[in-house]
Order: C-alpha cells, then sequence, then structure tokens
C-alpha cells in the first residue's frame, strides 16, 4: 500500500504556558475533503500553521506522501502540494487582483518551462475565473470587498496546483449566499477541478469553519478539536450527536443542525 | 430622536461604503443593524465615531486618504458630524470595535483605566470600575494580566468593559461575536443584554441575525451601503423578498 | 583602571540610557523614528553654553530654562513638520534628519565646527568604597537615576502615562476611547526632547560641546534601542549600559579606542542580534514572525 | 519594411509620447547627453558626473529598501567596500579602471550577501539598525589598518577613469543609464518581460502571504540585496576613480543617509524618483557652493528645500508631480494624460463625473 497522503502525528505547540495544540493526531487521505472544527482557542488555526510550517511545532511530526515535512520552510511545503489560505485576508493590497494570483503562477510548482508573462497571466485568469472574480483583475486588492478578498485567497492557493488544500475559514463573514456559492465551487474543485497535478481529480481539502450548517453540507468527515486536543471524528452525523462535542462545542444549536 | 443620521455617504477614493444612509435611535433603545459582510455595517459605526474623519485627515495627502464624507450626524441635538473622534467620545457616544482589540500589550487594569480617560474625577473612576467587575467578575480576577494572553471571549467583555468606563450615552458594538464559538456567544449576548437592562442605549451590528433579532427592539438592514430594511423582528421576518435576498433564512 | 571604566562607563551608559528612552518613547507613541532625537541633546548643550559662559547666568536656572525651551522646541518641532506627514513614515524620518542638519548647521555657523568646554557645576572628587569620582561624574549618576525612575512613574503611574501607553499600543483604539492622539504625541515629543536636555545638561561638563557631536550618541542611541528590543523602555536602559560599558571599555583598553568606540558597540548590537532577532526585551507574537 | 517602421512609431507614439511621465523622462535623458555641448564648463561636467553616479547608487538604496521593504541605513557599505577594493587594487597591484570597477562590483555583491544573510533572521527596524552598523564596523577597520587602507586620509592617486572629462562624463553617463534602465525593468511590477517586479512587489506587501503562494522569499531577498550591492559597487567604482580618493567619509553615517534622503526627496517605490532627486538636490547644492555666501549657506539650504518638499509632497516630489499630470483609467488601468476627459484606449470617462 502507498504511503499515506497526510499524516499528523501526535503534534504539539507550546506558547509558553499555553498549550495551543497538544498532541494532535490524524489523517487525511487524498481523495477527502475534511472540516476541522471546535471551540474558539482551540488551536484550530494553530493546527494548520503548524502544517504548513509558518509556525515550527514543539514536538510532533507531520508527513505528506510519506515525505517528513515537520517544521520546513513554507515556500518549500507549498511547492510540495499543500497550499493554506488564511483566516485574516492577507492580499498584496497594492499589487491588482490579476497580479496578486500571478505570484503563485510563478512560484516553482506552477511555472512551466519557457513561460513567459503573457501566459502566466492567462493562467491567473483562469484560476481568478473559476473563483468567479475575473471582472476584477485589473482592480487593485486595496478596493476589493471582503468577500471578494475571501474568494481572492481561494485563488491564490488552488494557483499554485496544490494536492492539498488547507483553508481556514474561507466562509468567514460572507453573506448566506456568497458562502453557498463558495461552498459549491469549493465541491466542484475537489470532484474533477483543473487545478491539481492529477487533472482528472480535484485537491483534497482541510477546512477549518465556524458556520457548521454549511460546513456539514459539503465535507465528508469532520475532526473535532477542544483544547489543542481531538476530541471526534467521524462523519458529520455522527459528529452532531456526539454527547463530548455537544457539551464542549455546539451547545443548543444541535437541533437545527440535525433538522 | 437620540442619535440622528441623515443621508450619511462615504467614498473610499472612488468606491461606494455607505450610499445615502439615514437612521435614527431613540433613548433607551436597543438597534441591530443586520447585513452581509462589506455591507458597510462597521464603516457606518465608524463614520458616527468620528473614525472615517480621523482616517481622512490622518491619511490625507496619500491614495488611501482620498475619502468623501457627506451627511450629518447629530447626538442629543447636536451636531458630531465635524467634531475628532475623541471629542464625540466625551459626549457619550462610543464604539466598541470589532474583534475586540484590546491594548494588548498593558494589563487588563490599565486597559479599563485607559477607558477611563475622559473621567478626571477619580471616585467616579472607582466607582465605574466597581460596575464593570460587577459585571464581568472574570476581568477581576485577570485584574494584572497582560491582555494579549486573554482569550477570544475574554478580550470581547474586556473591551466592552473598557468602553463602559468611559460613562457611554450611547453604546455602539460592531459585530460582537465574529469569531466566538456559539456557546462563548450565547454567554456574551447575555451579558449585552444585562447592559442593556441596566438602561444604555446600544446601537449594534451583527452577523449573526437570529442573535440580533431576538435581542434588538427594532433593526436595520443593511446591504451594499444601503439600507434596505427596518422594523421588529417580525415585520423583517414576515417580508418574504427581504428574508431570502438579504437575511438567507 | 577598572573603576575608571567603571565611573566612565555609568556616567556614559546613564546619559545613553536617558537619551535612549526619549526615542524609544517617540518611536512608540508617535511611531517616528526621530533621528533629530540627540541633536536636540546637541542644541540643550549649547543653549547651557550659551547662558553659562557668554551670558553669564547661574548653571542651575539655566539648566532648567534650556530644559524648558527645548522640551516647547521638541513640541513645536512635531508640530510643524512631523505632524502633518505622520502617515509616511519614511518621510518622516528624512525630515527628522533634516530637523538635524539644520541644527547642526546652524550651530557650525554661529560657532564654527570648534570644540568647547563648560565649567563644571560644581568641582571637587569625592572617594566612594576606594574609588574616586569627580562630583560631576556623580551628579551625572544621579540625575540619569532619577531621570529614569521619574519617566518610569510618570508612565506607569499617571492618568497621561497609561494614555500615552494605549496610544503606543493602537492608536485608532485610543482615539475611540476619548484620547486625543495628535495631543498625546505632542506631548510625549516635549517629554522626549526634555530628557535628550537633561542628558545634554548633565553630560556637557565632562564631555566638549561641538556642533557635529549628535551623531555618535545617534548611532548608539539606536543600536541600545534596538539592542534592548523595540517599544520596551527597560530593554532600551540595559541596552543603552551595555553600550556605554562597553565603548569605555574599548577607549581605555585599546590603544586606538577612541577611533574603535562606535564600531565595537555597533558590534556587540550585531552580535545580540543575530543571537537574538528580537532584542533583548522584545515581545515577539511568533504568529507574525516567519 | 515601412509597415513595420510605421508599427514602431506607433508603439513609441502609444507607449512614450501618449505618457507625460515618459515624455518628461525622455527630454532629460537627451539633454543629459547633450549637456556638454550645451555648457561644456568643467566644474557642470563633474557636477552632472558626480549627479549620474550617485543617481545609480540612489537608485540601488530605493532598488533594496524600497521595493523590497527591506530597510537598510547603510548602503554606503556597498559604496565603500567597491571604492576601497577598486583604489587599493589600483593602487598597490596598479589595475587598470576597466578592471578595478567590475572587481568592485562584485565586492559589493559579497558585501550584499554578507549583509543579507543576517537580515533573513531579521526584519524592520532591528534589520534597518544591523545595516547601519557595517559602515561604521568598517570604518573601525580601516582605522585600524592605517598602512594598507591609509586610515583617516584615506588613499590617494587613484588612477583616471579616461584622459579627458568629456570622455569621463559620457562613460559615467552610459553606465548610468545601462543600469538604472536594467533596475528599472527588474522592479516594473507591469513589465511584459521580467517577472520579478511582481514578485518583490509581493514580498515587500506581506512576506507571508508571499511564501504561502509558494516564493522563496529567501532566495529573492537575498538577489535583491546582491543586486543592490552590486549598483551600489559600480557607482562606488566609478566614484572612486573619477575623484581619484577614497576615504573613509564614504562610509559614514551621513554619506548613508544621502542616497535615503534623494530617495525620498523624489519619490520612494519608483526608481525614477531616486534619480530625479538627486539631479534635484545634488546639482543644486554643488551650484551654490560655487558662491562664497552659498558655500556657508548651502546645507541649510538643501534641508530646508527637502523639508518643504517632504512637507507638501511626503511621497516625493515625481510622485506628486506624476499624480497631477497622469490618470489611470478606472476601467482599463492605463496610463492617460491628466487633461484628457476619456481614455485613450477604453474611452471609458477618466474623471468620476459629479
Amino acid at each position: 500500500m502507498a504511503a499515506p497522503f497526510l499524516e499528523v502525528e501526535n503534534l504539539c505547540k507550546h506558547f509558553g504556558e499555553l498549550r495551543a495544540v497538544d498532541g494532535a493526531s490524524f489523517h487525511v487521505s487524498h481523495d477527502e475533503m475534511v472540516g476541522l472544527i471546535g471551540p474558539n482557542g482551540a488551536g484550530k488555526t494553530t493546527l494548520m500553521r503548524l502544517i504548513t510550517g509558518i509556525l515550527k511545532p514543539t514536538s510532533g511530526t507531520v508527513r505528506f506522501k510519506g515525505e517528513d515535512i515537520t517544521g520546513q520552510d513554507t515556500a518549500k511545503i507549498v511547492n510540495k502540494g499543500i497550499a493554506p489560505t488564511f483566516q485574516v485576508v492577507k492580499p498584496f493590497r497594492h499589487l491588482p487582483v490579476a497580479a496578486n494570483v500571478m505570484v503563485s503562477c510563478l512560484c516553482p510548482r506552477a511555472k512551466r518551462r519557457g513561460d513567459w508573462v503573457k501566459t502566466v497571466e492567462l493562467r491567473a485568469r483562469d484560476a481568478l475565473e473559476f473563483c468567479g472574480i475575473a471582472d476584477l483583475a485589473l482592480e487593485p486588492a486595496s478596493v476589493v470587498s471582503h468577500g471578494d478578498l475571501k474568494r481572492l485567497e481561494v485563488a491564490r492557493a488552488i494557483a499554485t496546483e496544490p494536492e492539498l488544500l488547507l483553508l481556514d475559514e474561507p466562509f468567514g463573514g460572507l453573506s448566506p449566499a456568497e458562502t453557498e456559492l463558495v461552498g459549491k465551487f469549493l465541491r466542484r474543485l475537489h470532484r474533477g477541478g483543473r487545478f491539481g497535478r492529477l487533472h482528472s481529480e480535484g485537491p483534497a481539502m482541510v477546512i477549518v469553519e465556524h458556520k457548521l450548517s454549511d460546513l456539514m453540507k459539503i465535507v465528508d468527515r469532520v475532526i473535532v478539536l477542544s483544547f489543542g486536543q481531538i476530541i471526534a471524528e467521524g462523519t458529520p452525523d455522527e459528529v452532531v450527536r456526539n454527547k463530548e462535542v455537544i457539551e464542549a462545542y455546539i451547545g443548543k444549536e444541535v437541533s437545527s443542525l440535525v433538522s | 430622536m437620540y442619535l440622528e443620521i441623515k443621508d450619511l455617504t462615504v467614498l473610499y477614493d472612488r468606491a461606494m461604503v455607505l450610499n445615502g444612509v439615514s437612521l435614527t435611535v431613540g433613548k433607551g433603545e436597543f438597534v441591530s443593524l443586520v447585513g452581509p459582510n462589506g455591507a458597510g455595517k462597521t464603516t457606518l459605526l465608524r463614520a458616527i465615531a468620528g473614525l472615517v474623519k480621523w482616517e481622512k485627515d490622518t491619511l490625507k495627502g496619500t491614495r488611501a486618504g482620498r475619502i468623501t464624507l457627506e451627511g450629518s450626524v447629530k447626538f442629543d441635538g447636536e451636531e458630531v458630524t465635524n467634531l475628532p473622534a475623541h471629542e464625540i467620545v466625551r459626549r457619550g457616544l462610543i464604539l466598541c470595535p470589532e474583534r475586540g482589540r484590546p491594548f494588548r500589550e498593558m494589563t487588563v487594569l490599565d486597559n479599563l483605566r485607559a477607558g477611563a480617560f475622559g473621567c478626571k474625577d477619580k471616585k467616579v473612576v472607582k466607582e465605574n470600575l466597581e460596575r464593570v467587575y460587577h459585571l464581568f467578575p472574570r476581568l477581576k480576577e485577570r485584574e494584572n494580566q497582560i491582555s494579549g494572553t486573554l482569550s477570544g471571549g475574554e478580550r470581547f467583555m474586556l473591551t466592552i468593559g473598557r468602553a463602559m468606563m468611559s460613562q457611554p450615552k450611547l453604546f455602539m458594538i460592531d459585530e460582537p461575536s465574529v469569531g466566538l464559538a456559539p456557546k462563548v456567544k450565547e454567554d456574551l449576548f447575555a451579558r449585552v443584554k444585562e447592559i442593556y437592562e441596566q438602561g444604555s442605549t446600544i446601537l449594534m451590528t451583527e452577523q449573526d441575525v437570529s442573535f440580533a433579532f431576538d435581542l434588538a427592539g427594532r433593526n436595520y438592514v443593511i446591504s451594499k451601503g444601503h439600507l434596505v430594511g427596518e422594523g421588529t423582528a417580525e415585520d423583517l421576518l414576515a417580508d418574504e423578498s427581504l428574508r431570502k435576498t438579504y437575511l438567507g433564512l | 583602571m577598572v573603576e575608571a571604566i567603571l565611573i566612565n562607563g555609568l556616567v556614559l551608559g546613564g546619559m545613553y540610557a536617558i537619551l535612549a528612552v526619549g526615542f524609544a518613547l517617540v518611536f512608540g507613541v508617535a511611531k517616528i523614528l526621530n533621528m533629530a532625537h540627540t541633536a536636540f541633546y546637541m542644541v540643550g548643550a549649547f543653549l547651557i553654553l550659551i547662558m553659562t559662559i557668554m551670558l553669564g547666568f547661574p548653571s542651575l536656572p539655566s539648566i532648567v530654562l534650556a530644559i524648558a525651551i527645548m522640551g516647547i522646541t521638541g513640541s513645536v518641532i512635531y508640530k510643524l513638520f512631523l505632524d502633518r506627514v505622520k502617515e509616511h513614515p519614511v518621510a518622516v524620518m528624512i525630515i527628522s534628519v533634516g530637523v538635524a542638519i539644520l541644527f547642526q548647521e546652524v550651530l557650525l555657523i554661529g560657532f564654527g565646527g570648534h570644540f568647547r568646554g563648560i565649567d563644571p557645576f560644581v568641582r571637587g572628587f569625592v572617594e566612594i568604597a576606594g574609588i574616586r569620582a569627580t562630583y560631576q561624574q556623580v551628579i551625572a549618576i544621579a540625575t540619569s537615576l532619577v531621570a529614569l525612575v521619574a519617566i518610569r512613574l510618570l508612565l506607569s503611574k499617571t492618568r497621561v502615562g497609561n494614555a500615552i501607553r494605549a496610544v503606543a499600543e493602537d492608536r485608532e483604539i485610543a482615539n475611540v476611547m476619548g484620547i486625543d492622539v495628535s495631543r498625546m504625541c505632542v506631548i510625549t515629543m516635549g517629554i522626549s526632547a526634555v530628557l535628550a536636555t537633561v542628558a545634554g545638561a548633565v553630560v556637557a561638563p565632562i564631555f566638549m560641546v561641538h556642533p557635529l557631536m549628535w551623531m555618535h550618541p545617534l548611532t548608539i542611541v539606536l543600536a541600545a534601542v534596538v539592542l534592548g528590543g523595540l517599544g520596551s523602555i527597560k530593554g532600551s536602559i540595559l541596552g543603552a549600559f551595555i553600550l556605554g560599558f562597553a565603548e569605555t571599555a574599548v577607549v581605555f583598553l585599546v590603544p586606538m579606542g577612541a577611533f574603535l568606540r562606535g564600531a565595537v558597540g555597533l558590534s556587540v548590537m550585531v552580535v545580540v542580534l543575530l543571537l537574538r532577532p528580537e532584542g533583548l526585551f522584545g515581545v515577539v507574537f511568533e504568529e507574525e514572525r516567519l | 519594411m515601412g509597415s513595420y517602421l510605421y508599427q514602431l512609431y506607433r508603439g513609441f507614439q502609444g507607449e512614450i509620447l501618449a505618457v507625460p511621465g515618459r515624455v518628461i523622462a525622455l527630454i532629460f535623458v537627451t539633454l543629459l547627453f547633450l549637456l556638454p555641448l550645451i555648457i561644456p564648463h568643467p566644474i557642470v561636467l563633474k557636477i552632472f558626473s558626480l549627479a549620474a553616479i550617485f543617481a545609480i547608487f540612489a537608485a540601488s538604496w530605493d532598488l533594496l529598501s524600497g521595493f523590497t521593504g527591506q530597510l537598510n541605513l547603510g548602503q554606503a557599505l556597498f559604496f565603500g567596500v567597491s571604492a576601497y577594493s577598486a583604489a587599493l587594487l589600483n593602487i598597490h597591484l596598479g589595475v587598470p579602471p576597466w578592471a578595478t570597477i567590475p572587481i568592485g562590483a562584485i565586492a559589493g555583491v559579497i558585501a550584499g550577501l554578507l549583509v543579507g544573510i543576517p537580515a533573513l533572521r531579521l526584519r524592520g527596524f532591528y534589520l534597518a539598525l544591523v545595516t547601519l552598523a557595517f559602515p561604521i564596523i568598517l570604518i573601525g577597520v580601516i582605522f585600524v589598518f592605517p598602512d594598507i587602507t591609509g586610515g583617516e586620509l584615506g588613499l590617494f592617486g587613484v588612477d583616471r577613469l579616461s584622459g579627458s572629462r568629456v570622455l569621463d562624463y559620457y562613460i559615467i553617463l552610459l553606465v548610468a543609464t545601462a543600469s538604472i534602465l536594467v533596475m528599472w525593468k527588474l522592479t516594473d511590477g507591469r513589465s511584459k518581460i521580467v517577472r520579478t517586479g511582481v514578485i518583490l512587489h509581493a514580498i515587500r506587501e506581506d512576506e507571508i502571504t508571499a511564501r504561502a503562494s509558494g516564493i522563496n522569499t529567501v532566495r529573492y531577498k537575498l538577489m535583491v540585496f546582491s543586486i543592490s550591492g552590486f549598483f551600489a559597487g559600480v557607482a562606488g567604482g566609478l566614484y572612486v576613480h573619477y575623484i581619484r580618493i577614497a576615504g573613509p567619509s564614504i562610509l559614514e553615517l551621513f554619506f548613508s543617509f544621502q542616497p535615503i534622503i534623494w530617495t525620498i526627496f523624489g519619490g520612494i517605490v519608483t526608481i525614477y524618483g531616486a534619480v530625479a532627486g538627486v539631479f534635484i538636490l545634488y546639482p543644486l547644492v554643488e551650484l551654490v557652493r560655487l558662491h562664497p555666501v552659498g558655500e556657508t549657506y548651502r546645507f541649510v539650504l538643501m534641508v530646508l528645500i527637502l523639508i518643504v518638499v517632504l512637507l507638501f509632497m511626503p511621497q516625493g516630489i515625481t510622485r506628486w508631480v506624476r499624480d497631477h499630470i497622469e490618470e489611470i483609467c478606472p476601467r482599463c488601468k492605463l496610463i492617460n494624460i491628466r487633461t484628457r476627459r476619456y481614455c485613450r484606449a477604453c474611452r471609458a470617462p477618466l474623471h468620476a463625473e459629479k
């Protein structure tokens, strides 16, 4: 059997006294969409950052396709095929939207031999079109609305042609209509996206999100994090019925979710 | 009317953020302002608090400083549109900003004291401090902790407490629930309700429509810089098109 | 030899510490890299020189007067030159360099490039635990300590001090809390200029006064502030003393020391920063670093 | 053939004549090349030769600090290292200028890497202060070995660049034009040929996002440090062969501030701003100096101009001018002259209607 796709083993991150991530172990296979939920301060964002090397873990290992990538440089990890997006959008504010995505198209992973500026621009447009913001291509990112910036984040990430996409609150601050739209295109991307090494199948995804009802509609499996530890794992239906999860996180909202 | 806004228009460079918004808040009312992100909720509160004008003044001469601000804001019968932000605060119109934003390298107590800057009477400051501690006993426990190390919920409590220290007459709360877990959210809204019941006037923006409608007596719905609906929760929910297009319910 | 290094190191370190605190304060509150800071120190020393030697005033009143004048000058310079463009950090930095050069040139035109001495305010020396120090040196050390304690109390105990710290953290929120940000910046700039003049006053009789005397302290003060960790007052003070002692030791122990004093202090800083990129007391929020 | 020439002309018209900023640049460069014919005075030639050298220097600072946001307060290091190595090679080993200048530039690259490597760990003002330290430390080293380096007095009697002042001027001007064009193209975010511009802008705006986009920021930063070191080195080599002395004053704090002052005055993150800043401020100060009263007051004058200009145009003079003569089309982002009402390409109205 081939090595598992993404394996996180006993990952810990301590900030002084605070144990942001405390021995998290899980795995993601290459054809999955996984939701990562948990109360505030549970360490979801930190966990994402540990995987992408933006933060260095205190202990534990991360393996991607059998290769140990723990604590490597972010750019290196991205070029191996893991693309992150950020919870707080961080575009290059003074660059036009198209140039924002062009930067990703210029990374070693996405770069093709003999590519020149025109073709790179076309590929950037392609990614923008997929996310539905191609009409904004020439506007500087600073005048683009928050919802579109969220989509720009995704466009920037998929332009690196990832095999695994780590999305940090992609629905954060989107209107219900926009949320649905983004949810749909993520699903589409996953099923047969054009933005992956293998053109037949899209990237695997890990999605951190607070909007449970929208998340549950699109993911195959959910991991619940609380105080840095994984307290439950399973299909959406299983998780919302899990007693521990309800206590720690979901609260009374459960009735509305199940129905 | 206590707070009266007429035809408020804000343009950032060429991007229209608010387009002729008019709204009112009566004394002792709890008014909520709902709408998707990017609708202009935060900008509206910032404009009322004088921060848009401040931004315009400080960024003067850069591209980001090309801000147009038109319309009028009246508070308690007085025109406050062109007052600097710290003067507006002195009149009792306080903004509690998005995502908490405490002074993160200062202790909790120093944060609260900074909130009481406008008040020179030490006795009053002390009374206010007692009131805040009574409402949020958690803050008293953490009095000497550096506020950057607080959790998300505590941070927001601290910012509400800090705003209360400046003796607000009208309290503007910007998106209290952003990034908070459902459980913390419930707790927080219970506190907001408590503050309201103690006799404050509150204008709150919120994305989570269900919570906002639960609390507020009157609501405004804003989308793309326009007000598109106004009324009690029942009225708004009864309007089919409004519910579908703007509230997503 | 050891005593000499100790005493001179304390004097120099104390002076750098006062300068560094003032600099760090302005940097923290007004977000200004004020390159004219040590020029204030120089002008303060010259004011004392003018008043005591040229006009024949007694020393204490002239010091007080010089401090008052410089405090006002600092505030006025902020109001006139820096407040307008404060959103353009590099422009502010260059304007402050310009102000420093302006002071230097005016002094050069007025006084020429000579080295001038100021008579010590008190003559004689004391012996403490077998170490000989002139009264002037003792006064300098004592004044530095008093100034440092005073600024610490001002920041932590008073209403304005609290507000200054709040502005340093987050201007926009400070503004919404009813704190007048630009008034706080003006006040801070005034305090910082006052501190610079205090430094000038205590060491003017020990070192020579001349119109290029701002350059060397500027590099050391910048180094001290960074060494201690930007934004940390405590760190700036420690950094200043480290560099003060390093410089004194080099001047006394190495034959060509006087030429090397800048180089050695800065080498210390470079080494420390390479080991600890955030400085000695700098706060890092790990997620903001790469 | 004729149609090809016509197309070339149309391209020239569209890309240069239609954009007022570029017209000004073209006129300016032409005038510089004609200068020895217009004013053949040796002092004027000397001033403009030095201005051209400093233009490379200032542009190299802008490339590093403006474009990647790595605030460097010690650009004099690259200049000085190159100047000293050129002077040492020339004096002690008799290497001719055509060889010492490239070698000096390579020394500049090495110095760039030497500063660039610690720069990877440091950011913002920490970096600025470390860079400020290096030239001052080097001065210390120079004072320790006065036999080789000439100590406080410096190295005298470096070979001339060429036989005549006019020839010197043209050599310097050609090298300067070429260097500045290269730097300009390297950093141009809208360039159709080189892509580094976009990446450099990205790194300046947000390094973490740049990394998350798979860009190896370390490599690009080091690259920029060495390119900047290279061009500052070229300037240093030209300088030492032009004025024929290499003294420790070229490593002092003030010398590091000079390119910063020029660049900020002209407009940061533009390259051409740096050049404009040098060509306005430097000749002004030097020409004032010719007058006996000006000699005393020249720096006061310079500083006053600097302060007043920055107070009213905090982003620098070229940007202010550009904002007042050019208008970017809101739809297609093409640059238009301000007086037009509709975009020259897409006919969109340029000015928001009231």
